[in-house]
């Protein structure tokens, strides 16, 4: 991996890190406004710009870290003091193997748009997404707090239920990419595959019958797996214990839950955490079933290809670069829109459904999704031949 | 040692890791107060064990090492300690004497000598081995062909361990 | 020989086992009994299709018999394949088991029959009726295998098979415990049998072995026979006593002791006991079971055998001397029964001793005839008793019967032609076949004390034609000596059991046709008549007497005589005279006493063989071995040993603790380790 | 792989080995016990990879993965044994569990 490679991601990196964790504030107290017909935040300003209220984040950051950091008696201090930090590193570092682009060759340098692009991508954000139930968990118990206590219970038990149903629900996904690579699903999400191609098979129509070679869809992971998707993301909210998946804190039940004995900027890692997760869902879902930093029906080389010639390599590859980058930011910001839109309408489960839904319905249907879709590879492979 | 030894990173990976995770386990046994602490020293051990398993190339073993042991099975011990709120002394059973101390030292010196005395199979220098060597690509396709059979025993052992979990823990109804 | 393979063959034991296990898989696992019409077709339907099979077998065989073929084989699959030996699970259809299976599938099929209507009364049990058709049908089977298993071993499964299903059978009714004894002493004694016979299948299992030719197969034995001839056995000098010490031929012992498994399965005296008590099952059963097939297994395993039977002259006249003594024995019991099925029952086992007298003087041709023909007229006796049963609403005492002629005229006439045919009036079955035994011991002038036999045989004749027709008069002659009720409600029975009855009434008088003597024939221009006989002869050689004519008439004359005396003297005392039977009885008190109650025989095992065996089992075996060595020394010892150890010693070491119990894992599984690596 | 030899994981295999049968020997607290034993279990893993990166060969880390399926069923079983302990005795102190029955 050539340095300048590392460089370029991590810039990329810092820039989404730095850009999409304060946003998600505002963007939260924006839409619930939009949605529930209000304005939102709009007050604080400097020197008169308001610019839509994007400077209540810095507002927020600035209220949080001059407040004071109380510590409650009898508590755990090691771990209350190190819980926040547990609960929102691994949010950070889930991005490292998420990739916004494939990699590129401009001027001699490679430049490749993942932090770290692991050959077992999934499985280290599933074991980073594991450790950080200990950061919730522990939370509840450092604080000494009744609620607290039943906070961290619900939380470790919603967290590992989750991850069962995580893992199995996306089984079917790496059957048929067969990597657990993302940079891998992000090349291979580029293919097209023919709907009717079966047809010319099974030798319904003729092989030379041109309209099947025409209607084609993107080999992406919702297409082929459409309902792990959605099992997928309710799995990743759940684990992500926002609305309405968020019994662990539930204002009116347990008041605060978990960390109910924070305040000030741990407090705010907390929040911090929940949202970087939120982006992490969405890139995530975007690298795996949303065909990444790839737009339906173009693939990459498709379009150096075709850029070469008219601009030269260098630029071809910055063009496909760039736009790369940006097909990738929409995408995610579009799931963001979507989770946000969960969230502010949906109301919250009761704990034994929380459980229920996990054990009961996600793996249970995940389970059978791994069976038909086993299923209809070797259905594939024995029409096709292959 | 030679200098060039040290400036390797895969020797500092291996002095950090080791001595976190002989540490970990130490304060596992050590941590007299509260068993949240030595759970919480467990996790140590087990992440640092992770990071050897990831030196030794084994990246599968590594990353099922965090989410088994790190993400399901201290998380286990964890919420069980605060189910039942065992918080706070007393109820961690009695403190260790400084003579308990001071054998059980005594024991772990002379316990890993006699085992580095068994486990000295002679120091051959680490083989080239394929880049394959430890994917998840390579343990799945051995597991799933030459060891088929051990994944269906660990899957009926594990239905049974869960039947078993589950008909122990269970309140009595009546 | 040229071989012949029929794949036919196989369908003959297999139909009726099909059936069985059909609806036997039904009784265990359906709620509900199948319907009567389901029943009926099915059990009744194999046996017939059986002998559908068999007719067609056989007269395939019979038409290609002139031409030198003289078996077909049906070989299923190698059953014990060990070494050189090979067993195959194999059928043979040959002139012998042409016969047997013709009786077994023919009779069986119209004892079957009859079971219909027989059983349909029988309310005891809601399943009583399917389960008994699956019974008689698994028996049909067995007997089928015995008679048609190519080697000892596939027809000892027969042997057991029928064994069991006779159990069955016996103790049908087994809430009455009397029943469920019966069945269980018919077992018993002839598992003593079958031990014999076991130990004959190895001994010439093991002598062909060690003659280098291991082989259970009939034909291979009966080729290789001669290996064997010149063998010797020496005996221990405790049994000094025996005729022929200090070496008996090994054929000789092999030989007494298959025929010891005959003796249990034919009830031969001294294990005949069972065979009366066996008159505890459902008549039909009797019928078919305890007169036409599986009490003539017997007959047949020596007929069969016939090859190593001829070649050991001793075993030869033990078993015609013991088919004698049982003729003669049996049928003095026979005179003084009073239950109607314990006549026949008698008359059963009188007839079996004539059979192996017949097969004990090398006359097997004559022995297969009369199996055949008492096959014929004893069933039919036995159903005919079957059916005065029934008429009687279950009364079997013959002292209450009586008059029953008018009552049931199909019944009555019926079974005076099987009265006829076992008193051995001429032109009926019996005559022709009891002459050829009694010829046949006649002129077996190899078997020592030949003439007493032929004595015994002819007082025998005598005797039986005297019960018979006691029996005759007694039930259905004469005034009605029944109570009023059961007397209003006696009636012919239905077309089921009639129907059987007049088929086997022409079987029983015709039946004799098929051995006509030579002598006979010639009276008519019908040279070798006697087509049993030839037909026989290339597996059962027979040695052919050159008789005259003469000497075979006057034969006849003094046998028919004898018959016709009995049958007179039955007829003064029974019919003619009816005080008279109870005034001799009275004069004669304590020997008519002594033959009613059967000679004391079952007593006298009782208290020679039975009370010592159980006295000895329950003081010594139970009390002292059992109670006192194995529980008392053997499991209660060993235990109160270690008990005693864990509770004196052992329990310290348990202190509960369960740190203590890992230091002392880590211990052991230090020095274990220290062990292995010291070591390597 | 610098100059860390295969011996060198071996003896921190060794250490945390004995580490976990020293703290099941010594600790009265039935969960700490337990995680003793995971300890060891651990420790046995860490050899058995080492193992098989010293022979090049993938069958120690199959047997290291089996062995984390026991681990995982004996945890479970293991505690919920330990919940039904201190729901029906109070306690988690093992020599409080000397008795087969009570």
């Amino acid at each position: 991996m050539a340095t300048s490679t590392v460089f370029v991601a991590l810039f990329i990196f810092a820039l989404i890190m730095l850009v999409f964790a304060p946003v998600m504030t505002w963007v939260e107290r924006k839409q619930s406004a939009l949605m529930q017909d209000r304005i939102g935040a709009n007050r604080a300003e400097i020197f008169g710009f308001k610019a839509l209220g994007l400077i209540h984040p810095l507002a927020d950051v600035i209220k949080m870290i001059t407040k004071e950091d109380t510590m409650p008696a009898g508590a755990h201090r090691l771990v209350h003091l190190i819980s926040p930090f547990i609960a929102v590193t691994p949010a950070m570092i889930s991005f490292a193997v998420i990739p916004y682009g494939g990699t590129y060759e401009m001027w001699g340098a490679k430049f490749s748009l993942v932090v770290a692009d692991l050959d077992y991508g999934v499985l280290y954000l599933f074991a980073i997404g594991s450790i950080a139930t200990y950061g919730s968990m522990l939370a509840g118990w450092a604080g000494n707090n009744n609620w607290g206590m039943l906070g961290s219970i619900r939380v470790s038990a919603q967290m590992i239920s989750y991850e069962v149903a995580l893992g199995v629900t996306v089984i079917g996904l790496f059957m048929i990419f067969g990597t657990l690579r993302l940079t891998d699903m992000g090349v291979l999400q580029q293919d097209t595959f023919r709907v009717f191609g079966f047809m010319k098979y099974l030798g319904w129509v003729s092989p030379d019958a041109r309209w099947v070679d025409w209607i084609t869809l993107p080999m992406w992971g919702i297409v082929l797996q459409p309902l792990p998707f959605f099992m997928f993301l309710t799995a990743l909210m759940a684990e992500n214990k926002r609305a309405p998946f968020d019994t662990p804190e539930g204002e009116s039940e347990i008041v605060a839950g978990y960390f109910i004995e924070y305040s000030g900027m741990k407090f705010g890692l907390y929040m911090m955490g929940e949202w970087v997760e939120v982006v992490v869902i969405s890139g995530l879902l975007t690298a795996m079933f949303l065909g990444g930093w790839s737009l339906p029906w173009l693939a990459e080389s498709d379009l150096i290809a075709f850029l070469s010639p008219k601009f030269g390599a260098n630029i071809a590859n910055l063009i496909a670069m760039i736009l790369a980058v940006h097909v990738f930011i929409g995408k995610v910001v579009a799931l963001i829109f979507f989770q946000m839109l969960i969230r502010w309408s949906m109301p919250r489960f009761r704990y034994d459904q929380v459980m229920n839904l996990g054990w009961k319905i996600l793996l249970p249907l995940s389970l059978a999704n791994i069976f038909l879709t086993a299923v209809g590879i070797l259905v594939v492979q024995k029409v096709t031949g292959s | 040692m030679k200098l060039a030894g040290l400036l390797t990173p895969q020797f500092w990976v291996f002095w950090i890791f080791s001595s976190a995770a002989v540490a970990g386990a130490a304060g596992v046994v050590g941590n007299v107060r509260n068993p949240i602490n030595s759970a919480l020293s467990l996790v140590v051990s087990m992440l640092a064990l992770a990071g050897l398993y990831v030196l030794l190339e084994a990246q599968f073993v590594g990353l099922i090492q965090v989410m088994v042991y790190a993400g399901a099975i201290v998380v286990l011990f964890l919420f069980v300690i605060m189910l039942l709120n065992l918080r706070g002394s007393g109820a961690s059973g009695a403190e260790l004497q400084p003579l308990t101390k001071l054998v059980g030292t005594g024991l772990v010196v002379l316990g890993t000598l006699f085992l580095v005395r068994v486990l000295a199979t002679g120091r051959a220098p680490w083989p080239d081995v394929d880049p394959s060597y430890g994917t998840t690509r390579a343990i799945g396709e051995a597991l799933y062909s030459d060891y088929v059979l051990s994944v269906q025993v660990a899957g009926v052992l594990l239905l049974a361990g869960i039947l078993a979990a589950v008909v122990l823990a269970k309140k009595k109804v009546d | 020989m040229n071989e012949h393979v029929s794949p036919a063959l196989r369908w003959i034991p297999l139909l009726p086992l099909a059936a069985a296990v059909l609806s036997g898989l039904w009784l265990v696992f359906a709620p509900r009994h199948l319907p009567r019409a389901a029943v009926i077709l099915l059990a009744v339907g194999a046996p017939i299709a059986s002998f559908a099979i068999s007719l067609s077998q056989v007269f395939a065989l019979a038409t290609s018999f002139d031409s030198g073929q003289m078996f077909m084989t049906d070989n299923l699959y190698t059953w014990i394949s060990a070494g050189d030996f090979h067993a195959e699970l194999s059928f043979l259809l040959d002139p012998l088991s042409s016969v047997m299976i013709l009786v077994v599938t023919g009779v069986g099929s119209l004892i079957h029959i009859y079971s219909v209507g027989y059983m349909d009364d029988d309310h005891r049990d809601d399943r009583g009726f399917q389960r008994f058709f699956v019974y008689l049908n698994l028996f049909t089977f067995a007997m089928l295998m015995l008679v048609l298993g190519d080697n000892l071993l596939v027809m000892f499964v027969g042997w057991e098979g029928v064994g069991l299903c006779s159990y069955l059978l016996i103790g049908f009714w087994f809430l009455d415990d009397a029943n469920a004894a019966a069945g269980q002493k018919a077992f018993v004694v002839n598992r003593i049998g079958d031990f014999g016979f076991l130990l004959g299948i190895f001994l010439l299992f093991w002598s062909f072995a060690d003659a280098g030719a291991p082989t259970v197969e009939f034909r291979e034995m009966a080729a290789n026979i001669g290996l064997l001839s010149e063998k010797v056995v020496a005996l221990p000098s405790w049994l000094s006593f025996l005729p022929g010490f200090p070496s008996w031929g090994l054929l000789t012992l092999a030989c007494l002791c298959l025929f010891l498994g005959a003796c249990g399965k034919s009830a031969q005296i001294p294990l005949y006991v069972w065979l009366p008590d066996a008159m505890a099952g459902p008549t039909p059963v009797s019928a078919l079971i305890h007169a036409a097939t599986m009490v003539t297994a017997g007959v047949y395993m020596v007929c069969r055998m016939s090859f190593a039977f001829s070649l050991a002259p001793g075993a030869e006249a033990t078993v015609a001397w013991v088919g004698a003594a049982t003729a003669l024995f049996a049928a003095t019991i026979g005179l003084a029964q009073t239950d109607i099925k314990k006549v026949l029952a008698y008359s059963t086992v009188s007839q079996l001793g004539y059979m192996f007298i017949a097969a004990g003087v090398a006359g097997y041709s004559a022995a297969v005839f009369h199996l055949m023909t008492h096959a014929f007229f004893k069933a039919l006796l036995f159903l005919g008793a079957g059916s005065v049963i029934l008429g009687m609403h279950h009364e079997q005492d013959i002292m209450k019967m009586g008059g029953l002629r008018t009552r049931m005229p199909w019944t009555s006439f019926t079974f005076l032609v099987g009265v006829l045919a076992i008193a051995g009036v001429p032109g009926f079955s019996g005559f022709f076949s009891k002459d050829e035994i009694l010829l046949a011991a006649h002129e077996a002038h190899d078997i020592p004390g030949h003439h007493t036999i032929w004595l015994i045989g002819l007082v025998t004749a005598g005797l039986t034609a005297f019960y018979m027709f006691r029996l005759y008069y007694l039930v259905f002659t004469g005034e009605s000596r029944a109570d009023h009720h059961t007397r209003e409600h006696i009636h012919e029975s239905p077309g089921w059991i009639v129907g059987p009855l007049v088929i086997l009434a022409f079987l029983s008088f015709a039946g004799g046709l098929v051995g006509l003597p030579d002598a006979y024939g010639a009276l008519v221009g019908i040279p070798q008549s006697n087509s049993l006989h030839y037909f026989l002869q290339p597996v059962a050689a027979s040695p052919v007497h050159e008789v005259d004519a003469a000497t075979e008439f006057s034969l006849a004359v003094t046998t028919t005589l004898v018959g016709f005396a009995g049958i007179a003297l039955a007829t003064l005392l029974y019919l003619v005279r009816r005080d008279l039977p109870a005034q001799i009885a009275g004069a004669i008190r304590p020997l008519y006493e002594l033959v009613r109650d059967k000679y004391r025989i079952d007593e006298l095992y009782d208290a020679v063989i039975v009370k010592p065996l159980v006295g000895f089992s329950r003081v010594v075996l139970a009390r002292g071995v059992d109670q006192g060595l194995i529980d008392g020394l053997g499991v209660n010892g060993v235990a109160s040993v270690f008990r005693g150890a864990a509770d004196g010693v052992l329990k310290y070491a348990q202190t509960g603790l369960a740190q203590s119990y890992m230091f002392a894992m880590l211990l052991g599984g230090a020095l274990l380790i220290a062990w292995l690596v010291g070591g390597a | 792989m610098g100059d860390i030899s295969p011996f060198q994981f071996q003896v921190v295999a060794a250490l945390i080995f004995m580490i976990g049968v020293v703290g099941v020997l010594i600790r009265r607290n039935m969960i700490v016990m337990f995680m003793c034993i995971e300890l060891m279990l651990n420790a046995a893993n860490l050899s058995l990879v080492a193992f098989s990166r010293e022979i090049g060969d993938d069958q120690g880390q199959i047997l290291a993965f089996m062995v984390m399926v026991v681990a995982a069923v004996e945890v479970a079983v293991g505690l919920a044994i330990i919940i039904s302990l201190v729901r029906n005795r109070d306690t988690v102190n093992i020599e409080d569990a000397s008795q087969m029955k009570w």
